[in-house]
Formats: C-alpha cells, structure tokens, sequence
C-alpha cells in the first residue's frame, strides 16, 4: 500500500519543538527513540492547549457566555477530529484518561453488567498489563475465566490457538491490536469476525495501532476500541473509548457526577445520553482540544504515509541490529510488526544500556514494558526498546548501532 | 444583543401563543435539558390523515426554549406528521431568525427534539440528540 | 484574620493573560465572573506546561533517559506543591482527572470494600452532583442508606439534624466544605470531629474550598479530600484524592493497569505502593505539572490573603446585588460564605441574564449548577451565578450590578 | 558517562564479592523493583549483640542496583541492627559516588529498602519507598 505522498521527514521534524533539545553536558543532540511510551508533540497541538488557556478556556456544557460557548465547541470539535481520525460517529466516542481507563470503563460498566461466573474472557499472552490486570480483577471479583491465546514460535498471534479457543463460546475477546514489546500487528479484523461468530464481543486495545495505522472501527466491525492521545502525538491526560452505540447505550455509567445526568434528584438521578453519560465531572477540556489538533495533524500527513515510513525504518533498524554479535531482537520478521525493536545484549541489563546510549542523546526504554508477562513467556526480564515515529530518521538507527557498539566496548 | 433578543424572541416568552395543553391528544412528548432543568412538553391532535390539526407546549425555561416552542408550534400546524419528523435544527434556526452557540442551541432545540421524539413514538430512553441534528 | 500582604489584584491580573480577552462584536472587555465552574490560568501555569512539552516530555517511572528522569522529577515535584498546599504528605495525594473522579475512586475502592447493605452514608442537602450519584449509585448496587444534612433557613448547614443524624452512627460523612451555589461554608472541622466521635469516616468535597481557603488536612483530621486543578487556576484534566495512608494502603486498587502494579503474571498481580496503586496507565503528565505551579502560584500570592480579598468581594457583591429590586441572592449572608452570588430575578430567565450580560463582556453562569437537588429544596429551577476570585474586582462588580439593570430593562 | 559508570560500579557488577544466599541467616527479604522486574534478596547473620557477622545478596539487575547491593552489604559488615536501621539513601548515593535521576535512584536503592525492610522485620505488604527517603 503505497501512500500517495511519501513523508517529508526533515520537514515535519520542524514542527517537533523537542527535537532540538540538547542531552547532557556534552550537548548531545536528541534522538529520540521511546514514542511507543509517549510520543512527542507537533506545535500544533502544544499551541492548540496554549491559546486556549489564553483566549476561551472556561467550563464547558453548562455555560452561555462567550467563553463557555467557544470552550464547548472547542472541545465538541476536539471529539469529531478524533472520531473522523478512526471512522467512528462523535457520539460513539467517549474522551477517557488513557487506554487503561478506557479498558477499565469497558471491565466496569459493561462487564459487570453482562457477564458471569464462569464466562470465558480471551485475551492473549502479549497483553500490555493496562488490558490485563482489569480482567485479573474481574476474575478474582466475579469469578469469570481467562484463557490467553499465545504466540507463535515466530512471535504472531497464534489463529490455531485462538480457534480452538473459540470453541469454549467467550463473551469477550480483548486482544492488542500491536504489541508495544514484539511490535506484531495483530490480524484484528480476521479476530473480531471469528469473535462475531460465536457471539462474543470485542475490545481492541488501540493505544498502539491508531497513532501509527490506519484504523478504521467500521471496516474492523471493532466493538470497542481503546487508545491514549499521548502515544498519537497529543496530549498527556486524554484517551478514548469508543463503542458501538447500542452497547453503550445499554450500558450503565461508570463514574457519577456532573455532566453525566440528565436529572438528579435528592434520591435518584437519570442518566444523560452517550457519550456524555460516561464523562463525569469536568473534563479534559484542554487536552481535548490538543486530542482533535493531533488526530488532525496525523490526518493531514496520512496515516498510510507514516505506516509506509515506519515500514521503512522497521526493516532498516531491524537488519542493522541483527548484524550486531551478542543482540537478539525479539519479536517477528519486520513484514508482521510496526516500527518497535526489542533486543536484549549479552551479559547487559537494558538499564545499562539505556543509560550508556543516553550519554550520547539517544533516548531508548528498557524493562519489561508493562508487559511481564509477556518476558516471563520468552524467558527474559526485561529488553532495551528502540521505537520508530513519523519523525525519525535512519541516520538515527545508525547512531543507535553506534552507541550500542560502545555499550559492548564499555561492558566489553 | 439587539441580535439574539429579536422583539418576536422576548415577545413570545412573555405572551406565548400556543401554550397550553391538549386533552385529548394523538402525541405526547416531555423532556429536560440537563444543562439549566429547563422543561418542554407538546400535545397534539392529528386527523384521519396524519395531519396536524392542533399543538400545544408548557414548560418552563429562558426566552430562547420557549420562544421557540411556541414558533415551532404555530410552524406544524397542517403540516402532515411526516413533515414533522422530518424538521430540522435549521427550522428552527430559521424560525428564531439568530445565530446560537452550542449551548443556547439546546435550548432553542428542546422543544424540537420532544416533538419528534412524540412524533416518532420514542420512549424516554430513546430520545438523543441525534433527532435534531 | 488579616493576612500579611493584601493582594494587589492590578498586579496580579496581568499574569493572567485571558483577562485582557475582548468579547463580540462590540470588542468588551472580558469581565470573568465565572471561577467557581473554573478558574483562569496564570501564565506561570500555561508556560510550566507548554516548556514541558518544548523541552522535558517523556513518559514517567520507567525511563531511564534523561528526558524520562526529567519528566519523572517533575511529575513529582507537582506531587509536592500539591501536597504542601493542603499540608499532607505526597504519599497522600492520588492523582485523579478531577473532583468527581477522587469522590468515585472513594466510592468504589474503599466504600465498596468497607460498606454492607443498611450502612449509613450522611451527605447534605447542598451537595454537588459529583458528591451525590456516586453514593446514589452505591444506594442502588449495595442497599447503603442515605441520609442527608438539611440547610438551615439561612443557608447554613444544620449542626443539630446533624448530631441527630450521627446517633444512626454512619459509617461514612461526605460534605462539600463550599457549596458552589450558596456560597456557605461550612464548619469542617466540628463535622469531622463529631463524626470520629461515632466512628465514621469523613470525606470533604474541597473542590469550592482549597482554590479559595488556607486548607490543612491535619488540622481537619479529614480522612479523604476530594479537589481540582482546574477551579485553582491549574489546568483541566487532573485533580487530587487526599486520603490518610492507612486508609489508602487498606484499600484495594480502583482501576488496573500500567504503573499500579509491582509484579504482572499472567493470572496474578501484586500492586504497587501508594499513590502509585491508585494511578493506572500513563497519567496527566503535563497537567501534573500544571497543578503543582498553580499551587505554588496560590501559595506565594498566600491562601490568606486570596481568602481575605475574596471575603471583601463577597461583602461588596451581596450589599450591591441586594439593593436591586426584583433580584433575590439565594445563600447565606457574606460572614458565612465565599464570594459566590446566585440569585433569581422576578420573570426573566438565568439565561436570559447570563446571555445580555455577556453581550456587555460579562461572563456569569446560569442553571442548577450540577446541584439540582438543591435548586428544588430551595423550591427554584435555576439561579444565575456570579463568582468571583483572585484575579476580581469591586469595578467588575459595579459592571455587574449595572448590566442587571439593563437586563429588566430589556425584560421590562 | 564515564562519571556514571565508574569502574568500580562495572567492576562489582561483573565479580561482586557478596553474592550469595546465607544459610542459616537471621534476617531474609526479598523485593522487587516494579519498573524493570530486578529482584534482590539479603541474607544476614547477626551475633548475640545484633551485630552483623555476615551478610550477602542475590538477585538480578543492572550495574546499578547490583554494584550498590555489593558495596551496601560490604558496608554492614560490623555494623549493629540498629546502625543498620539507620542507613539512608545518601549513605548508597555515597557508596556509589555518582549522581542518579529519580528511575535509576530506585535501582539503587532497591537493596538498601530490602535490607531495612529485613532489619525491621517486616512484611512483604509493609515495605515501601519511605524507608529509603
Ligand atoms: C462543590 C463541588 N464539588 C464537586 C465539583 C466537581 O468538580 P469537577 O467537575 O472538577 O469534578 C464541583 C465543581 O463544579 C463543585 O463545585
Ligand atoms: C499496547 C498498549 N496497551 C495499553 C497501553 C496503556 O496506555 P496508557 O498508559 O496510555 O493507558 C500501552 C502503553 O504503554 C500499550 O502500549
């Protein structure tokens, strides 16, 4: 899929304030390779939140002066540029903290309303710990069941597995829909239609595909999909949920407050419609607003386009590493995964590489990365991360292959 | 200002047309708006051939819920019922003759989204904005 | 209590940039008498935020490169300003998106734990909606009781239906420490040291009183503190939970995921020390950020002075507001409340009010004001509310009193 | 770089002198750092005056936590319980002599929170960060 215009990295970057940051006392130019735990932000977006701070910000929803009015169309606004991004309607989309509320929402309101002991929820071992400690919890309050589809010898979502699974009639499948460890993309549409046909429904957690796919829920047949502004270039504080209607209509509300009600009375309240009924107290009205500017900003570049770059820059990073003695990568062949390279170096604990590379400006994750379990099934504790965005370079994988021949010199 | 409080706006608030309520009556509809707990209900008459022949509101609320309830009440009369449902946000926009923010806009939309509701036979549950946009 | 430097509100006004805002067409000068819904934001708040973006943005608690140890400090460094401000320890201060969200946490992790069918929960009739369908909600899923705290026919919270109350030895006392809508104040400390007298847990709904009063959770012996960033002239998006450590360390987690975990196994978890257990996925980064320069910002200017000026506002209000005829202030008299004015005025609308000040650049709010319940115990559908904050002053106050003439004269 | 990474950290990262498991021991504890999965356990012996006789440490981790986990315990030998109570985080930060951000402060202080923790005689739920603040 080629996109129509290829990315203008050197001219993006430009929009990236952060990019010229300086590292250390030696004056290390960043390069910045940790957008998989957040990624940075165009000024677009950080100008979006700063003007409104110093033009319109007042509360939104309840007001009718002048700045109350802009607040509520800005925010609206904020909510149908995030929608468009995913092919999701407005009012399917309900603004969250990050991708863990938003699977928290889905565990609370919609799990405990529809399933029993004894109920089978399907998730897999590759699970960011977001979308699977809310399932433990359900477990050990409610009794339901959990069975994990694995993962092949080559790192993908076993499908064999996963329909021998089936046979058991889940009521949930909550699977990612890109490992933030591996990088594998999952094969969600294939997932979700075999879901379908048993019945169950399902939860896409998106907090890494929708910032660097094109994700579209009504292709997907998605029943809810969760993801974090953070990690798409916006703003920290702001996710969302989105569910189909019906489902979040007959869903009760999570947490009570203002905004959620259509009427409270001393003893009993009525809840307000979709999506409001699910946004208690004021919301994030800012980082809404930043939300919109940064789905936008993506959109503009094209999601096609940046898939295609970091296609790119997966197969460089991944060859170039390879060739390094003593690395191992862990995760599948760059065709199945996005631009994430896990690796773990002989004889040396990812924090000190990360902190040898960091000497240099290059910023890398090291741990387990919120996905334990998932190291635990491959036999490590932790891995160095190096992940991909629109704005970097492949002169920024050959700095890391630099700076990871020194750590071997260092430790040597 | 001289914009938003036209003289038929202020007018209407105070000396309403068609307020009022019908017994007997084809349709009934009443909702709130959660923002201020402003109030609309409508009642109305339709002949053989789904023809509005009467309507009514009451409720309670600022010049702009109820002006324009009233307006939009004297609009439907002899329209049939499937002209009613398929009135628009910008009827009544047209009716009011101003321009409104989002959230004024709900209140010059209240009485429009309780008519279709009734219009339509929607329960409680059922009525959402998506009937007036 | 005179404070020691009397605010200089033209000096300090100029730190908030919004306030130079014109609105329409007719180019007013923007007059902001809408802080209780949310406050404006000082440049120091704005900038803290928009450098963070420009310059530190990582994500927190697992990075070992130098943005990620940046961005960690100052996360919590914003734990800290927040903390000292009402006196606690940061270990005490749970990031939560808001106000509402620290009232449900509350809900749902300690009363959902320590509550049976039948056991008392004493809340009062001036309660926020945010303070009301949490526990309505809980009423309905576990058959709690509710019981409510009249006003009295001054407004005032009635401290002998109180001591009544307390002889049904509730287990839980939740009150607003500043009604939104009255104004009234209410005597915190007698109310929590008679609930400890019967054992009961206490949680005070700060939101209205930390923006506008020296708050000192030791001195109140609170339990649990419940407030926002945005009403303090912090940024939208955060809030706090205050709770007493052994409370917190008792109670099981509220949302799972990211970060409020220690150890992730497939089907198991063991959770993280306090606060960090209670702030799942990847929190308000920047808006942490926010929150501690604007308590920093509050307490530099000194909360006594803020409350002292307030107090001087709050009289001139009421004096000039009462003289109107027609107009009618709901809420107790000046000695008793903070410098919150809602008022009726005999057959015009509040946003009939609201909407022709704001043609003057007046920006008030009008409805229930997420406290419904109270509008119908005070037999009213809604009021139009003036509030008023640091950043006010008495010739605003004139413009006020001057545009509600013309409202009746338009209305006439 | 070369300030972080003095040899002697490197040095007792890959020869420690104190790695071991102590049997029998009158203090255990283990612990593990939330962010990154290291894992660290002491074992201690005291004599009749509580004073330590022997003390070691195993686990895994980087340089970091395990460099800081060798110099802490080499630093208790002869030391009493109490002494031991006492210890800080300035006391690692000095063992180490390099400067640490808040992330990598908790590799190295990991060691010295489960040496308390096991000094104090508490359990796996009391243990927490404010024994090393
Ligand atoms: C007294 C009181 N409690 C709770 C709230 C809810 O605050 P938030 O909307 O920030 O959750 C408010 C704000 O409107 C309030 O005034
Ligand atoms: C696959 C995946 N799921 C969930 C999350 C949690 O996202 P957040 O921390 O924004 O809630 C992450 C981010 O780390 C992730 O990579």
């Amino acid at each position: 899929m080629k996109p129509k215009t290829p990315l203008n990295v050197d001219l993006l970057r430009a929009d990236f304030p952060i990019l010229t940051r300086e590292i250390g006392s030696a004056n290390k130019k960043l390069i910045y390779l940790d957008s998989t735990a957040t990624a940075q932000k165009p000024t677009d977006v950080i100008d979006a939140m700063n003007d409104f701070y110093r033009l319109n910000n007042a509360n939104i929803h309840r007001g009718v002066h002048t700045l109350a009015e802009e607040s509520t169309a800005m925010y609206e606004s904020g909510r149908e540029q995030v929608a468009a991004l995913i092919n999701a309607s407005p009012r399917e989309v309900i603004f969250t903290r990050n991708t863990t509320e938003s699977i928290n929402l889905v565990a609370y309101s919609w799990a405990r309303t529809n399933l029993q002991a004894g109920d089978l929820i399907i998730l897999t071992e590759m699970e960011h710990h977001s979308n699977l400690v809310p399932w433990q919890m359900l477990e050990a309050e409610r009794g339901v069941r959990l069975e994990f589809v694995p993962i092949t010898n080559d790192y993908l979502f076993d499908m064999d597995a996963y329909r021998e699974l089936l046979k058991q009639e889940p009521k949930l499948v909550s699977f990612t829909q890109m490992s933030n460890v591996l990088g594998t993309i999952t094969p969600a549409k294939e997932i979700i239609r075999l879901a379908h046909e048993v019945g169950a429904i399902t939860l896409v957690d998106a907090a890494q595909s929708v910032p660097h796919l094109p994700v579209d829920v009504r292709d997907l047949d998605a029943d809810f999909m969760a993801f974090s502004a953070h990690k798409m270039v916006g703003p920290s504080g702001i996710g969302a949920l989105y569910g189909k209607l019906d489902l979040l209509n007959a869903m009760p509300p999570f947490m009570g407050g203002g905004d959620m009600i259509k009427t409270v009375h001393l003893r009993s309240f009525a809840t307000n419609e979709v999506p409001y009924k699910f946004e208690a107290g004021t919301p994030a009205i800012a980082e809404a607003i930043g939300f919109g500017a940064a789905a936008a900003y993506l959109q503009n570049i094209g999601m096609d386009a940046i898939a295609a770059h970091e296609q790119e820059m997966s197969e460089y990073v991944l060859e170039h590493l390879e060739e390094i003695p003593g690395i191992t990568v862990i995760g599948p062949s760059a065709a199945h995964k996005g631009a994430v390279a896990s690796f773990v170096m002989d004889g040396v604990h990812p924090h000190d590489v990360a902190q040898i590379l960091d000497a240099d400006g290059i910023a890398v994750r090291a741990g387990h990365h919120c996905a334990q379990p998932l190291h635990e099934k491959c036999g490590i504790q932790s891995t160095t991360r190096a992940s991909f965005y629109l704005y970097n370079t492949k002169e920024e994988v050959d700095a890391l292959v630099e700076g990871i021949y020194k750590v071997k010199k260092i430790f040597g | 200002m001289d914009d938003l409080y036209r003289e038929v706006i202020i007018e209407r608030y105070k000396t309403p047309h068609y307020r009022g309520h019908l017994d007997p009556h084809d349709i009934f509809f009443e909702d709130d708006n959660p923002v201020c707990g402003d109030h609309i209900e409508i009642t109305v008459q339709t002949d053989e051939t789904d023809v509005v022949k009467a309507a009514a509101f009451d409720g309670h609320g600022c010049s702009i819920s109820q002006a324009s309830a009233d307006l939009l009440i004297e609009s439907i009369h002899g329209k049939t019922l499937d002209e009613v449902k398929s009135l628009t946000k910008d009827d009544v926009i047209e009716l009011l003759g101003i321009d409104l923010g989002p959230v004024r806009l709900k209140c010059a939309l209240l009485s429009l989204k309780v008519l279709k509701a009734g219009a339509y036979g929607l329960g409680t549950e059922e009525v959402s904005d998506a009937l007036v946009e």
